[in-house]
């Protein structure tokens, strides 16, 4: 496994394109985003935000410009980066015929996380044990999207990234959501995150990218 | 490895929930097995092609078995996230192989216990070990290149034409090796055991070559479509 | 003579198959050079 | 002026000889090497199909070389992999000629159009597979992983031809039947066959040479406009972007 170097910098985008079918998803996107650090991506449908997470997470190719996650140049090797990488994208990634509760336990197995991992997780994200228990072909839209956070949970990767995960959530959930999104980058994995959230009161406001027509337009530091 | 036997693991109980093997693969290889004797209409012929009928059986519920472990793995994206989850490559192939090997096993055992009662077909004692070298051979050959070109389409359009064009050329050699070896094991009067081991021979190259074709190229291989 | 049926079908075939093959590169390779600059194309 | 051909000298100069050497081979074919004195006229298919299958199995040599090349070869540029994608696309239509000449000229000598030889199962199962190939090939995406994937296939199917190979030729020798009559091996040839057989294949390899480099550079040409057409995209999807969010301020 390639060591995660103690370089500050976890996401180097120089001018990166990515083109899908002759497409520029992304049409120059340029950003430095630090280890550690919460990133939230806004803008309209169709701005690039879900290619820009698919880029990092290796899986889309650049096309053109550089492009680099935790020191590996995606132009190269895209593979080697993904051991890094958790991601929760439009799908939730999840096996209809097993529980909410297998689904969590085979991610925890491949990475060789505990049980008690396992229960933590579902716990966390309010999956009683009912649900836990129930196939997730079964489950409600925001059941499944629990469960895959709750995969996510267990992962423990260096980079977090979430497409659109607070929707579909209750109230409840996207506040713990955003808990566990502020733990993740204080034991110091790096997340993006997509987001259409109108800001809520009362809540700190991470560092936000909002992209507009495949770039990334403009870059608002974090606020208290 | 233990990556590969989680991931197998996983896919054996999707299989066991869905109950595809049981409900779908297995009354359409039996049926073929009869829809062949119907159209044969000739039980010396029948007894003839029997081995034959057998593994191109196999074949064909391979392709369906095998776009069954891929569509599971697409449908709701899952594949994004085995790839993004610090699994080696490898030990997805391996596990994805294992978990195919398994049904394909058990599949081929009933294949071959249906031409015995449907087609008449005999094994004497010393046979038996022939025939059971030959499935479980045929059978991990048979789950390793499905997995193998499985991988190649798993995310185009169009795949299951393209998966069986791709894969029953190559299944060619294992398609000829295991039929002959099995007219063997039925004690054919055309070849005899001897042959019919030499044949197992050429089904163990296969399934090694084959296998150790898939480690190398899966992970390459398995490359998400835009 | 039968054979001479066979015989020239064998080499109309042929020839004919591959002289569509060429015309079907050349046009087609025409209506895309017109789309790339000629710096671009490596044999000029 | 922007050229609109993929010639150049070179490969008018290749063509030009093809055609002239073709022209000869159906003249010396048809009026001047005499029929076999056991198979009769039907020996005249000989100087084309012999040609053509030489050519398709050099054409899968070529395929999996420049497969192994671009696979082999740190950073990719697409040269091997496009030339891999030419040279296959040019065998399958020789091998496609190859089986169809074959078979009339089967039909002939032997009174049927195919026999399960070891040699034509083979064929037949090495036809498929790079039809499957190309099939492979022409579905879109980025050109990079079009090279990636397709080369690991040419090489699968390097290592696939020679255990079809092997078990269909143990397949007929178990099996004991007659020896198959070969038509290539059976004719008597004189000097002026020969010659004719030679030139064919020589006029076939300047076919495959000038086919190659055609198709190969209009794969690139392909490559580029995808290129040429993403400049624009990319300004334009810029332009938007820039409107939207000025606007937005």
């Amino acid at each position: 496994m390639q060591p995660v170097t103690t370089n500050d910098t976890a996401i180097r985008l120089n001018d990166a394109v990515v083109a899908l079918g002759g497409f520029p998803a992304l049409a120059g996107a340029s950003v430095s985003v630090g280890r550690g650090e919460l990133v939230a991506l806004r803008g309209a449908n169709g701005t690039g935000k879900s290619t820009l997470l698919r880029l990092c997470a290796g899986l889309v190719p650049l096309t053109r410009g550089s492009a680099q996650v935790f020191d590996v140049n995606l132009a190269d090797d895209r593979a080697s980066v993904r051991r890094h990488v958790g991601l929760l994208g439009h799908r939730n990634g999840l096996y209809d015929e097993l529980t909410s509760r297998e689904n969590v336990e085979f991610t925890a197995r491949l990475v060789g996380a505990h049980t008690r991992d396992v229960e933590d997780a579902l716990a966390r994200l309010r999956i009683d044990s009912r649900v836990a228990s129930t196939r997730t072909r079964a489950l409600s839209a925001g059941q499944r999207r629990r469960t895959a956070l709750a995969s996510l949970v267990v992962r423990r990767a260096q980079l977090w990234l979430l497409d659109e995960p607070h929707a579909g959530l209750d109230a409840a959930a996207r506040d713990e959501l955003d808990v566990i999104l502020l733990e993740a980058t204080s034991s110091g994995a790096t997340v993006l995150y997509t987001t259409h959230e109108t800001d809520r009161p009362g809540r700190a406001v991470p560092r936000t990218l909002l992209l507009a027509g495949g770039v990334v337009a403009s870059d608002s530091p974090r606020q208290s | 490895m233990k990556q590969a036997l989680v991931v197998a693991r996983k896919d054996l109980l999707v299989e066991f929930r869905a109950r595809l093997l049981l409900v779908r693969v297995i009354p359409f290889a039996l049926l073929v097995l009869v829809l062949f004797a119907v159209a044969l209409d000739s039980e010396p012929l029948i007894l003839r092609a029997a081995s034959g009928l057998v593994w191109l059986t196999m074949l064909f519920s391979t392709l369906l078995l095998v776009q069954r472990t891929y569509d599971v793995e697409t449908q709701d994206a899952a594949l994004e996230v085995l790839l993004t989850s610090a699994v080696e490559p490898v030990n997805v192939f391996f596990g994805k192989l294992f978990a195919a090997f398994v049904q394909l096993l058990v599949l081929s055992v009933l294949l071959v216990f249906g031409a015995i009662v449907l087609y008449g077909a005999t094994v004497s004692g010393s046979n038996v070990v022939l025939l059971v070298t030959i499935v479980v051979s045929a059978a991990w050959g048979l789950a390793s290149v499905g997995t193998l070109y499985g991988a190649v389409v798993a995310n185009m359009n169009g795949r299951d034409s393209l998966l069986a064009l791709l894969a029953l050329p190559v299944l060619a050699p294992l398609l000829i090796g295991a039929s002959r070896a099995t007219e063997a094991a039925f004690g054919s009067q055309t070849i005899d055991t001897a042959s019919g081991w030499a044949w197992v021979a050429l089904l163990a190259v296969f399934a090694v070559v084959f296998s150790a074709a898939g480690a190398a190229a899966f992970g390459a291989l398995m490359e998400p479509e835009a | 003579m039968d054979d001479i049926g066979f015989i020239l079908a064998s080499w109309l075939i042929t020839l004919g198959s591959i002289g569509v093959l060429a015309f079907v590169t050349l046009r087609r390779a025409r209506q895309l050079a017109e789309h790339v600059p000629d710096e671009a194309k490596p044999w000029l | 002026m922007v050229s609109r051909s993929t010639g150049t000298t070179t490969t008018r100069v290749i063509g030009i000889a093809a055609i002239a050497v073709l022209a000869w081979v159906v003249v010396s074919a048809f009026f001047i090497t005499p029929a076999d004195f056991q198979q009769g006229e039907s020996v005249r298919i000989m100087y084309a199909h012999v040609p053509a299958a030489w050519i398709a199995y050099l054409a899968f040599i070529t395929t999996g070389i420049t497969s192994g090349i671009s696979l082999a070869r740190r950073h990719r540029t697409l040269g091997f992999d496009r030339v891999a994608g030419a040279s296959a696309e040019v065998g399958v239509l020789f091998m496609g000629l190859a089986l169809i000449t074959g078979s009339l000229w089967g039909r002939l000598t032997w009174g049927t159009f195919w026999q399960w030889d070891p040699r034509l199962t083979t064929t037949l199962f090495l036809f498929v597979t790079y039809v499957g190939y190309l099939a492979v090939r022409n579905i879109d995406g980025d050109p990079h992983r079009r090279a990636k994937r397709s080369a690991i296939l040419a090489l699968l199917a390097v290592l696939e031809i020679p255990l079809v190979h092997f078990s269909v030729v143990l397949w007929r020798s178990l099996h004991q039947e007659a020896s198959v009559l070969n038509p290539d091996g059976d004719v008597r040839l004189d000097d002026m066959m020969l010659f004719t057989l030679f030139s064919g294949v020589v006029g076939f390899t300047l076919v495959f040479v000038w086919m190659v480099i055609h198709r190969q550079r209009l794969a690139t040409l392909r490559d580029l406009q995808q290129g040429v057409g993403l400049d624009a995209a990319i300004a334009a999807r810029r332009n938007e972007g820039a409107a939207i969010a000025g606007g937005g301020q």
